[in-house]
Order: C-alpha cells, then structure tokens, then sequence
C-alpha cells in the first residue's frame, strides 16, 4: 500500500527527470536487411526504452541487472547503456512483457503484433481483457518505484505507550481518583455536587421491605395470635 | 456501609424512642413538640416505633440481603451489553466477574445469613440461591452469546484425531 | 480504476497481517545463496583480473581470477532451447547463442556484463549451423552433404551482410562427424582410418582453392581410428587423432605443417608474449595429483609439473590458460562440472567452484544426531538398572556436564559441529547433481560437509527431468545406529540400476555403489520399519519383479503384504497401474495388477502425492454457523494432470484425483483451450494447479478442495475400500499475473501452522501465496463471510513483500524442496536452480518463538521499577498512618 | 445401516453424473468378468453385461448371470481368508475397438453388503472411457457380519457413469460487477447527510444517559455518604 503512495511520488520525479533525458531515439543498429527478411517470415521485434530511477537513488551499472521478459522468459531482452533495448525473433501474437529489476519494479506491458506486424501496447488488464488502456509504442518503461521487499521494524515510542488503551485505562481512573477528591475539597463545588446528587435522588421502594412486610404482616398476626394466648394463659 | 451506618443510628434512635413509647402516646397530641425534633422524624420514629419487634428488623434485613443478587440483574444486563461480544480481555474479565462473584456468593451463603442466624431464613436462602442462580444463568448466556461455551461440533474439532491409515501407496512415474 | 486500487489496497492490508515478511536487518541471517554459472562449456581468461565463461545453462558470466567469485552474469535464454555456440573474447565479449533457426549475436562490455549490441536472425534452416569469427566478420556455415557448404558472413557488430551468400562446392562432405572448422579453414578426412585424405578449404578467401593430403604423408601409416579436432583456442590448428594419441597441425593455405609432439586431444594453447604454449594434463588417475605438462610449441622445451589438485572425478580438460613469462594460471573443468584455477609453476590452486551444484537433481534434508552430550543424556534412560545411586550418579554428572558447558559459552558445540540444535533449524542437505557427484549441505552456512562422486551413472529421465530418488531408509534419531539413505540411478551405459546407500551426515557409502543387474521401473520406501528401525526400499524391474533391500526388511514386508500398494505411471504407455503384495512369499515377492486407468492419447505431464511425512492437524473446516464441514484427507490419493490436443479446443488439460489402491476416480475436470507450464501442489485435502490459459493469456490456478461432508463417516480409520461416499469437490480459479516455474506447499512439523503455496516466478522471485487466499470460498463463502475469510478476487496480487528471497532473484528455478524443522512453526526452504538458495519460512509467524526483537530490557526494567515503586510506597503509606496516628 | 451408506452414495454418486452437461454421446457396452479365486493369475470367468445406452444421461442396462452354488462357496472362502475379489471390465466402443480395465475389492467387503456394488465409468472429458473401478459402499472395511450363503446370489450393481466436469475458470464477471456496484454505491454515498445531531447520534447518546441514571439509582447514598 505504501508502495503506490512510493509511486506517485517517483512519477513526479520522473516528470522531471524526462524533460531533462534525451527524448526516445530508435535504435539503428537493428535496420537491416536481415531483419527485413525476418519480417516477412512473421518474426518481428519490440523495442522500447527503460529508465532507471531517478538520479539519487540510480543504481550503478543498472544497465547490466535489468532484464526483458518476454512471456515469462520465452523471450529475452537486454538493456543498452542508454537505457533502449530490443526483444528479437518475436512472432506476431500478444504479449507480456515485463522489466526485470531486482531493486525497482516496473509496470508490466501487454505488447500485441498482428499478423501485417502492427504494433500495439497496452495497460495488462487480466480481470477485464476488453478494456484497452494503449501506451505509446515503442515502450517507455519507467520505474513505479523501490521494491518493497521489507517490513519496516515498529520503534519504540513513548507516544504509542501513552496512547495504548490499557495504559489509558490504567491511568485515566487513577488521575480521576487523585484530583477529583482535590476538587471536592473545595466548598463550593462540594455544594453543588450534593445539589447534583439530590436532584437526581428519589425514592426508590424497597422491595425488601416490601416483602418483610408481606411476610412480617403474615408472621406478626400470628405472633400476636401466640402472645395473645400466651397472655390469656397467664 | 453506609446505609448499615444509617440504619444502626435508626435502630439506636428507634430504641430510645421505644422507652418512652407509653409517654409519647399519651403526650403526643398534648404537648408541644421539644425543640430540635423534627416531624418528618417522629413520623419515621413513629413508624419504626410499631414495630418495635427487633426480629422483624433482621428479617427485614435478611430479605434485603436475600434479594440483593436480583436487584444486580438489571446492572448485569446491562455491563453484558456494554460489554460487547468480541473477546478480549476487558469483556472475558467481566465474564469473569459475572461468574464469580454469584460462585461466590454461593459458597458463602451460610456465612451470609449468619448475622440472621437466629431466625429461620431458608426462604431467604431459597431467593438468595435463586438469584444467584439467575446471575450464573446470565453469564452462561453471555458466554454462549460470545462464543465461548462448546456447543457446536467445531469447538471439538481440535480433539478430532487424525485418522489411522489402513493402507500405505507408494510408486510414481516409471524410470525408462 | 480508483475501486481497484481501494480494493487492492485493502487486500494488501489483508496480507500484512497475514502473510509474513521479513524485516531489513534479518538479511543473511538464516538464509544464503550459492551462485553459480552452470556447466562451462567455453571459457577465455581475459586479462589478468577476469575469465569469461559461457555455459551449457546459456549462461555468459565473468569471473574473478582472484577468487572465483562471480563479477557479472547475464542469464540468457532458455537453455533446453537456446544454446551458446560461439564465445570470442576481444575488447568485447561477443556471444552467438540460440537455436532451432533462432539465432542471437550478442556484445557484451567486458568489464560491467551491460550489452552493447546486438542482433539477430531467424532462419528457416533448422540445421545446426558452424560458427567462426574472424576479423570482424561473422560466419555462418551450413554443410550440405555431398555437394557444398554455404558461407554467409556478417559484420558482427551490426549483422551487415557483406555480400552475399558464398557456395564453396565440397562434394567430399559425407559425414559430418568428419568434418571440423578450425580457424577460417573448413576441413574433413574422407575416412577414418589412416588410408584416408584430409580436405580443407580457407572459407574466407575468394580462391576457393581446396587442398588435399593424404594422412598418411602427415602422419604415417599406422592402424587406428582417426578423428580430427579443432584446437580450442588455436586459431588454425587442428588435432589429428589416432588412437588417443593427437598431433597438432596448422594448417596453412600451402601445405599444414605437422608439430612432432604427441599430445592429448584435450591440449590448449597459451600464449605467453610471442611464443605458444601448449598445455595439456598428462596424469589424470583419480587418486593422484594432476600433472600438466606445458610444451612450448616452436623450441618444443617441455615442463612437467604436479598440481596440488586432486578430483577423484578426474579434470575433463584445461579449459583455458593464460601465461606470463614462467607463470602460467590454468583454467580447468572437472567431470563433476567444478571449475578451478591453477598456478603454474607452484601448482597451487587458486580457487575451485562447485558449478555442478547449478544443476541440481534431487535434494533430501535430513536431521543431525544428538550432540553427544543430549546423547549421553538420554541414554541414561535406556538402561534400566535400576540402581538409584548409579542413576542419581549419572544425573548429576550430566546436569555438571551440560552446566560446564553452558558456562563455557557454547563452545562445546561448535566443536562438535553437525549436531542436532534445539528447534531442529540445523539440518544436512543432501543434494545430488547432474554431474553423478552427491553433496552435503550445512543448512546454517550452505558450506559443503562432504561430497561424494559416482562414476558412470545417471540419473533416471522421467518426463523430460532427471530425477534421482531419495529415500530415507533411516533417520539420525536412532543414535548409535548410522543414519541411512538410498539414492537410485542408472548407469550411463547399461542403464541397469544403481543403488547407492550412503549415512547422510557424514557421506561415507555404506556397503559399495550396489549395480543392479536389472533396469529399475519404480521404487518405493516401505513404511514400516524392521527392528533396527530400517525401511526397506522396494524396487520393481523392468519385468515387473519385486526386489526388497537390504533383506532383513523382507519379513517385515510379508508381515504387512496386504496393506502396502504400489503403482507405476507409465510417460509412454498411457496406463496407470496398481499392484498389491498380497501373493509374495518369503522366496519370491510379487506385484499383482488390481486396477487399471487409461489415460488413451493423452499426455501425462504430472502424478503427485502428498508429502509422506506431511500430517494435518485439523480434520475440518468450520463454517460460519459454526458446523463443521470434514475434510477428505486420503493418504493414497493421487493428483494426476494430462494434457491432451484436440482439434476444437487445442490442448485439454484434465486433472484427476484417482485412489491409488483401488484406481477409483474422486474427481476429475478438464480445462478447455489451455497449455502448458502446468504444475501441480497436493497436499492435505486440496490440490492447487497452475497453467496457462490460451483463451485469455494469461497464468491461472486452479483449485480443488475435497470434503467429506458435515459427518465424518468413519473417525478411526481410514481405508480406501470403504468408500461410503464420495467427496465433494469444492473448486476456484485465480488468475496469476506471473510464470511459475516450481510450486510447492510448506510443510511443518505437525501441520498445525497455516499452509503456504511456495511458488518461484520466471523474474527470479519466490514468492508465498498463502492458502487462504486459494481456498476455495464455494457455496459457503460467499454468501456469509466466515471469520478470518478473505473476499474472493479473481486476480490474485504478487506483492513484493511476499518473496522470500528479496532483491536475491534466482534464475532459472528447476525446483524448491521444504522440510519441517522441529519448531512447528518454520519450514525450511531449499529453491535450486541456477543458483541455490537456502531460507526459513513461517506461514504462521513465529508464533512459538518469542520476536526476536522482543525488548527484554524494557520489560526486565519496568518490573523491577514497578517492585521498587511498590516498596517506596509501601514505606511512605506507612509513615505517613503513623503521622495521622500521632495527630 | 449399510443401507443408509448405500443411499447416500446413490444421491452423491448420481448427482455428479447429472450435473455435467456433455457435448458428445454415445453406447458402450461392458463385459464383465470376475475371478472367484485370488491367485496371481487370476482366471476370469462370465459375471454379465452392462449396456450404457447414453453417455449423457448414463442409463445403463445390467444383465448379470446369478451365482451357481460353486462360486457362491468359492466367494465365501474368499471372504473369509479376507482376500480380494477381481473384476475385469472389457470396454466395447462404438468403433468396435476394445479396452479392459481391471478392478480389485476386498471380498469379505462385498459378501457383507450381500452383493450390493457400484461401477463406477469414468469418462473424460470427450467421453471415452479411462476407468471402470468396482466399489462397495461401507464405512469401515469388513466387520466381521456373517452372511448366509442364500444372500449371494444376485449381484445388484449400480452402474455410475461419472463425467469430467469443466474446470473452474476465474469469476471475473461478479468481481466486475461488484466493482461497479461499488462505484455507484460511492457516488450515492457521496449525497450529504443532512439529519440533525440528536438523529445520527442517538445510539451513542441513549446509552450514557442509562448508564449516569443507573449509577445514581444504584448508588443513591453516594452524596450521602460524602456528609
């Protein structure tokens, strides 16, 4: 979750970082006739440029630890010292390309080549295969950010321990038995708290007087019965 | 406390106005009432003054005491609403609390009545159990609400053992 | 978009408190990766400071001439498919790899492994091309039999054909066998004998010219069998080899001139300033020391020198040498794949690395003995003397003996070393490679304890893999009896059996390498123990005979003949077949058929079983209503996956649950439009099972949950005959954004701990998925969210936190292997691949081990504070009731 | 009790061979064979035939010979020593082509439920046969119910043809919809609650106001006791 906070962040960074690096140049090298020929035999080639994270935190020699998969290795491409690369011999069909880096992680690609090898890219969406979010071709693949591989150890704070519950349940009653007493030593607020107290004292029946009595009333008519014979016997 | 404070006073107050009980019923109307005597308290005197019957107050007393574990019923009701159905410690120390004070209160129940024990107060007993027994049937209804009583199959389902095989397979995919 | 994200986010939420991740700092602390480079196939020393090697895993890497280590590696393609053909070594490392018409040219900087450039072609040509690199070009030579070969040559650096297609007419290429590039030259023998005349034609040169000689001219007539052989780093010299013994000839566009030496055929040459150096290893017997002996090619001054490297596996060749003034550094290979820098002339080793460790095959882990002082200790209970005085003698002895112990600050284990710990977290991990040479791992350190080579065998081919199995024939538990295992191969010649029993904590064999005078079918261990608490190992022939070892397990198998089954798979015959014991007797063991299961023309691909060791501790699930709905937990089920082409919906995958002593289909699905990699996890009551959906791209898993119903039929037993009902399958689909390579379910000590699925992905991570995510929520979880239930999500997310091995990517993952350690909550995690890598997992969480950043300070201090507070107070409530008192 | 067992396995059995709906069908027709004696080269003899007239529906036609006197001994002895009964299944399809199957059962398991089976036909997913299993429906294996010879007789077999079912595909429709749901749950969410403070929050309210009632009922000496 971090992770996509991480994200926007990188990507204003990026913002800037692309108006500095040198716009995309297509790579030349691969122009020939060979590939030419390749082309009509259906074998085409996805070219696109990676971009490292931004100047900071830019790995040394990340060129050589990034790699292209190609759905899922059957395809392989390497990255050039500017950062483009070329992934060869690729029949028409669609594709899952994805930037292998062991410290950044990079947005996966769906890489499509018709059979007239017309190229499209787009946002992999597995949930909803219909739904097209198209990204420029030839790619541009930047960071998302730092892979989170690590949770980050919990410190030790007095604030948390403030703030836990059972501290607070502990010590808020102790607080009230301490400073309330203080307060009832004043005479007035003594005063007003009796006031409060009778305005909210009433009469309450007592069921066991009631019952007494219930029982008593029975018992007292019988004691008076035997303390009237009694009398009569003296 | 305070309330047996009060009523030890009441009872001091009442014996003394019992010694002068045939003086007060002849002079009552008569005589002017003596200073620093309140109505609202020769009422109340007046009142314990009929019964003057010392036993009467114990019983009075036994039944308050019979009848306390009831009148706790409607408070219990309502800390096992505030209490909540979740478990953690605060609502299972109140389940605690809900069980043992009426576990309690049962062992204890002849040295409760001790201070009665002139009198025979097996009804009182017989209510005083009662009401306890009500308390311990709400904890039992508050356990049951929170899951805690093993009702259910799945609460035995720790104890199920592994079942003991009969017979043993072995083999897999052929080497050539 | 933004509820997917809200939705996702609260998911991870989820699996923060589920899944475990590990902290920054506990890097390296209970894991290790070994890295490795894979079986070189051609290396360069470049320089003083680095070799190059390219291997048969298509790996390209630079090593340290210093010590070994690894300074860059560039894992290429898919090594079944791509192969690297060509290494050149220059300013740049330039690499040609591929193949079935795919070919990629590739540069790399030499000194950071960053590519530099690259190309590639497709060819319609399946034929296995030659590849020479001379002068900036390229080329690229396709033999056609009989009647000429086809150059093409190219720029390297950015495949720019320099004109076209060149056809040099040989109609003397008859056999390729016979035939060798070496250097620009293209040469054959007609025949392979001395009789014969040997062709070769420059390739680059437009006179076409070719030369014939006769062998006899070059070197006499003798009898024997000829071969030639391009020198591996020479440029145009070739071997001509009769009988073992090889000459060396440059060839030159006149005639070739004959060096009068007798080499081997595995010589290198070194170039040390001007002159040449010839290397080769002369003595090469297993016990003794290597010899090389160095020969300088044009004065022919000889050196013989003894190395201080002994391989009972024997040095396959001197891969590359390089040589300044007298002192020489020599890369070789061993037959078991290890790789080692000599020094010339002290004859020191500089490093050795064990590559056949890349090509892992099988893995065992296996418990240490008791440490001999718990040893001691509890043999004070075995013996019942029952003198009180004695045993009283013994206690205290041993309790002084521990204490000493304790007080001397652990040093009494670090000196015994390979002992049992208290968590049963230090284990010996028995690893058998590709290369027939078996080791064993500290789990604590990945170091080697001992290695062991097997000479002429290999491992048995079962679908597609090598496998070697292990079996566990006898725990270290049983202290003063060894610990026992058995590995089963093949030898490489007969491809009759071979047993192999070794104790696992030290490598020594037990008895010798047992050939088996018979081709092994199946195996099996038997699951009761004789009275020396040793399993026997039940092994069917290739005639379906029964064989037992070692004997004494024979009684003990006919004592229990009618509760042991057995069933072989066959990969080719498509059939299933179960056989029982029951007609064994003590002279002869049979295995009778009782059920049968066609598969028809359907491939298999997977049959997997539960762990054997595996227990399940809960019995059911417990629904929302609190019921109890019970698993079916059947010991000999097993999970069997084909996949079959079909004409409408291209490849059908179907999974069956069959029961393996009656043959009885529990379920079975087929999923339409669907291929491979497909691989399969059982355990408990579920299988999970993934592949790759045609229809939509994508990966899935897929998974079966099996439940009895809310009664259980039979609580005290379970046999397969009573069927009394079938289970009721529950089942669920996940869609999985990655490629797995391995899938495997954790294992712990008394499965009471959660489950995770372990699965290595194609980018290197290993990552958990736990089980509760998979769970089938069926007709119950929908509707009413359970406790602890997690709402189903077709797409089920890979989060970063969830890889085991971190930033640590491992490519090219051939399999994982788990075994519980005796605290229920960790398993223990081996993943081998290219690379080994070694960690503990907890699906649960330590929940049995107290945090390790647990503040003992803290809690130690607020005790006593509060012990002192409570003092103070008590002190000063009691002057001040006597203050009151006196007022 | 057996017979219990017998009928849950016919609701458990039967409702997996109906709930699968199967592009093909067809008849295949099964010869059954058994063996009485338990060697390692069993000899199979006639035990009947078993006619499945659709694949799709799985009704099938058991016609089975009853035992003779011989084999009803032969069965029991074979109950008795506690070993198996073998049945070999010769699948005849349509094309003419035939497959055996071979199937095991403990004996004693299948004089105790007097002769009352299951075959159970596997087909996978295109319909063809990959395995005919005999089973006996019981909890436990054998009990040790002694069963007079009369009872076995007649072999009552209850022929399940049990189809490969499609596997579970990944649900994304409901997961969509739900999201949608969601979102328009959001927007209706997002209308401003307009009811006054007392009608939010009465349920908070209501009980502090029993609780400060209660203590001071309960309690009603307190300011008492202060004097």
């Amino acid at each position: 979750m971090v992770m996509h906070k991480m994200t926007f962040a990188m990507n204003k960074h990026l913002l800037i970082f692309n108006l500095i690096f040198v716009t995309y140049l297509k790579v030349v090298s691969s122009e020939n006739s060979i590939e030419e020929d390749n082309d009509t035999q259906g074998r085409y080639l996805i070219e696109g440029k990676v971009f490292p994270a931004d100047h900071p935190f830019t790995p040394p020699n990340w060129q050589a630890s990034t790699q292209l998969h190609v759905n899922g290795g059957e395809y392989i491409g390497f990255v050039k010292e500017d950062g483009s690369f070329i992934v060869h011999n690729i029949p028409s069909g669609s594709y899952i390309l994805e930037v292998l880096h062991p410290e950044f992680s990079y947005e996966q690609v769906r890489v499509e080549i018709n059979s007239k090898g017309k190229f499209r890219a787009r946002k992999v969406n597995h949930i909803q295969t219909s739904a097209v979010v198209q990204v420029p071709y030839p790619l541009k693949l930047k960071p998302l950010g730092k892979t989170r591989y690590f949770q980050i150890r919990e410190q030790w704070r007095i604030t948390d321990f403030l703030f836990n519950p059972m501290i607070l349940m502990m010590f808020l009653p102790l607080l009230l038995i301490m400073i309330l007493p203080k307060m009832l030593n004043d005479p007035e607020t003594k005063r007003e708290m009796e006031q409060i107290g009778s305005l909210t004292k009433f009469e309450m029946p007592e069921v066991s007087d009631y019952v007494t009595n219930f029982l008593a009333g029975t018992s007292q008519t019988q004691h008076a019965k035997k303390n009237a014979k009694n009398k009569k016997r003296q | 406390m305070a309330t047996n404070k009060l009523q030890s006073k009441r009872f001091k107050w009442s014996l003394d106005s019992s010694k002068c009980s045939k003086l007060s019923s002849i002079n009552e109307s008569a005589l002017p009432a003596p200073p620093a005597y309140s109505t609202s308290g020769v009422l109340s005197s007046g009142e314990v003054a009929k019964k003057t019957d010392a036993s009467h107050l114990i019983m009075k007393k036994s039944w308050e005491v019979a009848l306390a574990p009831i009148k706790q019923v409607p408070m219990n009701l309502f800390i096992m609403y505030m209490a909540g159905n979740s478990i953690s410690i605060f609502p299972i120390m109140m389940v605690g609390m809900l069980f043992m004070r009426p576990i309690q209160a049962l062992f204890q129940l002849n040295g409760t009545f001790k201070t009665v024990e002139n009198s025979s107060v097996i009804g009182q007993k017989i209510v005083y159990i009662f009401g306890n027994l009500v308390n311990i049937g709400l904890a039992l209804y508050k356990c049951q609400s929170m899951g805690l009583l093993p009702t259910h199959s799945s609460d035995w389902l720790a104890f199920v053992e592994p079942r003991v095989r009969q017979e043993y397979i072995g083999g897999g995919i052929m080497f050539s | 978009m933004i509820a997917t994200k809200n939705f996702k986010y609260i998911f991870l939420i989820y699996l923060f408190n589920i899944s475990y991740c590990l902290y920054e700092d506990q890097i390296g602390k209970f894991d290790w990766k070994l890295n490795y480079v894979g079986n070189v196939k051609f290396g360069t020393i470049d320089s003083t400071k680095r070799v190059i090697v390219a291997t048969e895993e298509n790996v390209i890497a630079s090593l340290s001439l210093k010590n070994g280590q690894i300074l860059w590696r560039q894992v290429l393609e898919n090594p079944a498919l791509n192969q690297i053909e060509l290494l050149h070594v220059d300013k740049e490392v330039i690499t040609v790899s591929g193949g079935k018409g795919t070919w990629y040219v590739r540069g790399w900087d030499s000194s950071s492994g960053s590519l530099l450039w690259e190309w590639s072609f497709y060819m319609e040509n399946k034929q296995r091309p030659y590849w020479i690199l001379s002068k900036g070009q390229l080329v690229h030579i396709i033999p056609v039999l009989g009647s000429h070969i086809e150059i093409t040559s190219y720029d390297v650096h950015n495949g720019r054909n320099n004109g076209k297609t060149m056809k040099i007419s040989t109609p003397w290429v008859t056999d390729l066998s016979k035939c060798q590039t070496a250097g620009v030259y293209w040469t054959c023998i007609s025949t392979n004998d001395s009789s014969g005349q040997l062709f070769y034609t420059d390739m680059l040169s437009s006179a076409n010219q070719v030369r014939t000689f006769p062998i006899q001219s070059l070197i006499g007539s003798a009898p024997g069998h000829i071969e030639i052989k391009p020198l591996e780093s020479g440029d145009s010299n070739l071997f001509l080899i009769r009988n073992n013994v090889a000459r060396l000839l440059k060839l030159q566009p006149e005639a070739p001139h004959v060096y009068p030496y007798s080499l081997s055929d595995k010589a290198v040459t070194a170039f040390n300033g001007d002159q040449t150096l010839l290397l080769q290893t002369i003595q090469n017997s297993p016990t003794n020391k290597l010899t090389i002996q160095t020969i300088e090619l044009q004065e022919g001054t000889e050196n013989v020198f003894e190395m201080d490297y002994t391989n009972e596996a024997g040095v396959a060749n001197i891969v590359s040498a390089v040589c300044k003034g007298t002192a020489c550094r020599i890369f070789v290979k061993s037959n078991d794949n290890s790789v080692s820098l000599l020094q010339l002339p002290g004859g020191k080793v500089s490093w050795t690395r064990e590559e056949g460790l890349s090509q892992v095959v099988a893995v065992e882990f296996f418990e240490l003995p008791l440490s001999e002082l718990d040893a001691s200790i509890e043999h004070e209970f075995d013996s019942i003397s029952g003198d009180i005085f004695s045993t009283f003698y013994n206690r205290i002895f041993s309790q002084i003996r521990q204490l000493l112990v304790v007080l001397s600050g652990q040093q009494g284990d670090s000196n015994i070393g390979m002992v049992r710990d208290e968590f049963g977290l230090h284990k010996i991990i028995v690893v058998v490679t590709a290369s027939g040479r078996l080791y064993g791992l500290d789990s604590m350190s990945g170091n080697i304890v001992w290695s062991q080579y097997l000479k002429g065998v290999e491992g048995f081919s079962v679908l597609g893999k090598l496998s070697v199995p292990l079996f566990v024939q006898r725990s270290a538990r049983y202290s003063p009896l060894m610990a026992q295992c058995a590995a089963l191969m093949k030898d490489k010649i007969t491809g009759h059996g071979v047993m192999y029993t070794f104790d696992p904590i030290t490598g020594q064999s037990i008895g010798n390498i047992e050939r088996l005078p018979y081709q092994i079918e199946q195996a099996m261990l038997l699951p009761y123990e004789d009275d020396k608490h040793m399993k026997g190992l039940l092994i069917m022939s290739d005639n379906y005979e029964v064989m037992v070892y070692p004997s004494s397990a024979k009684p003990v198998l006919l004592k229990h003949a009618s509760s042991i089954f057995f069933y072989t798979a066959g990969s080719k015959s498509k059939i299933l077949q179960g056989y029982n014991l029951v007609h064994s007797t003590t002279d002869s063991l049979k295995a009778t058929p009782t059920w049968t299961l066609n598969l028809g023309p359907a491939d298999l691909i997977a049959v997997n079983v539960r762990p054997s060791s595996e227990r399940v501790h809960s019995q059911g699930r417990v629904l929302a209503d609190r019921s109890v709905l019970y698993k079916y937990v059947n010991p000999n089920l097993l999970a069997i996956a084909t996949l079959m082409d079909d004409p409408i919906h291209k490849q059908v995958l179907s999974i069956y649950l069959v029961d393996g002593v009656t043959g009885l289909v529990v379920y079975s699905a087929a999923h339409k439009r669907v291929g491979k990699p497909v691989h399969l996890v059982h355990s408990e009551n579920w299988l999970v099972y993934s592949y790759y959906n045609a229809r939509f791209r994508r990966m899935e898993l897929a998974t079966v949950e099996l439940y009895e119903g809310p009664t259980q039929s039979n609580s005290t037993s379970f046999s397969s005959h009573a069927v009394s009902q079938l289970p009721h399958p529950q089942t669920q689909a996940y869609i999985f954004p990655g490629t797995p390579l391995a899938m495997l379910a954790t294992l712990t000590e008394r499965g009471i701990t959660n489950k995770h699925i372990l699965i290595a992905l194609s980018s290197g991570a290993v990552t958990e998925v736990p089980w509760a995510f998979l769970e089938p929520r069926g007709p119950h979880g929908t509707m009413n969210m359970e406790e602890g239930y997690i709402p189903y999500i077709p797409e089920l997310p890979i989060p970063a936190e969830a890889t085991i091995n971190y930033n640590q990517s491992i490519p090219q993952v051939r399999g994982i292997q788990v075994a519980p350690a005796r605290l229920e909550s960790t398993c223990l995690v081996l993943v081998y691949g290219l690379d080994l890598f070694y960690t503990r997992v907890t699906p649960s969480k330590t929940f049995d081990l107290l945090k390790e950043d647990f503040d003992h300070w803290l809690i130690a201090i607020v005790l006593i504070g509060l012990i002192v507070a409570s003092y103070i107070t008590k002190r000063l409530a009691s002057r001040k009731a006597l203050k009151l008192a006196w007022k | 009790m057996c017979l219990k067992f017998v009928v849950i396995v016919l609701i458990s059995f039967s409702t997996t061979a109906f709930s699968s709906n199967v592009e093909y069908d067809g008849w295949v027709n099964i010869n059954l064979q058994h063996s009485l004696t338990f060697s390692d080269k069993p000899v199979f003899t006639d035990r009947g035939n078993v006619t499945i007239q659709s694949l799709r529906t799985g009704t099938a036609v058991v016609q089975q010979k009853p035992l003779t006197q011989s084999d009803r001994v032969k069965l029991r002895d074979l109950s008795a020593t506690n070993e198996f009964y073998q049945l070999k299944s010769t699948v005849t399809l349509a094309d003419g082509s035939e497959i055996s199957f071979l199937s095991t059962v403990k004996a004693c398991m299948l004089v105790e439920s007097e002769l009352n089976d299951i075959l159970s036909v596997s087909l996978d997913y295109s319909g063809r046969v990959i395995a005919i299993t005999l089973a006996v429906a019981s909890t436990s294996t054998c009990e040790g119910a002694v069963v007079p010879i009369d009872k076995l007789k007649e072999f009552s077999t209850s022929v399940f043809v049990r189809h490969t079912e499609n596997g579970p595909t990944p649900d994304t429709a409901t997961y969509i919809q739900k999201l949608e749901r969601e979102r328009e749950a959001k927007e209706r969410g997002d209308v401003k609650d307009n009811r006054s403070f007392l009608a939010k929050y009465w349920m908070y309210i209501i009980p502090v106001i029993i609780l400060m009632v209660i203590t001071s009922a309960t309690n009603p000496e307190g300011a008492g006791a202060a004097r």
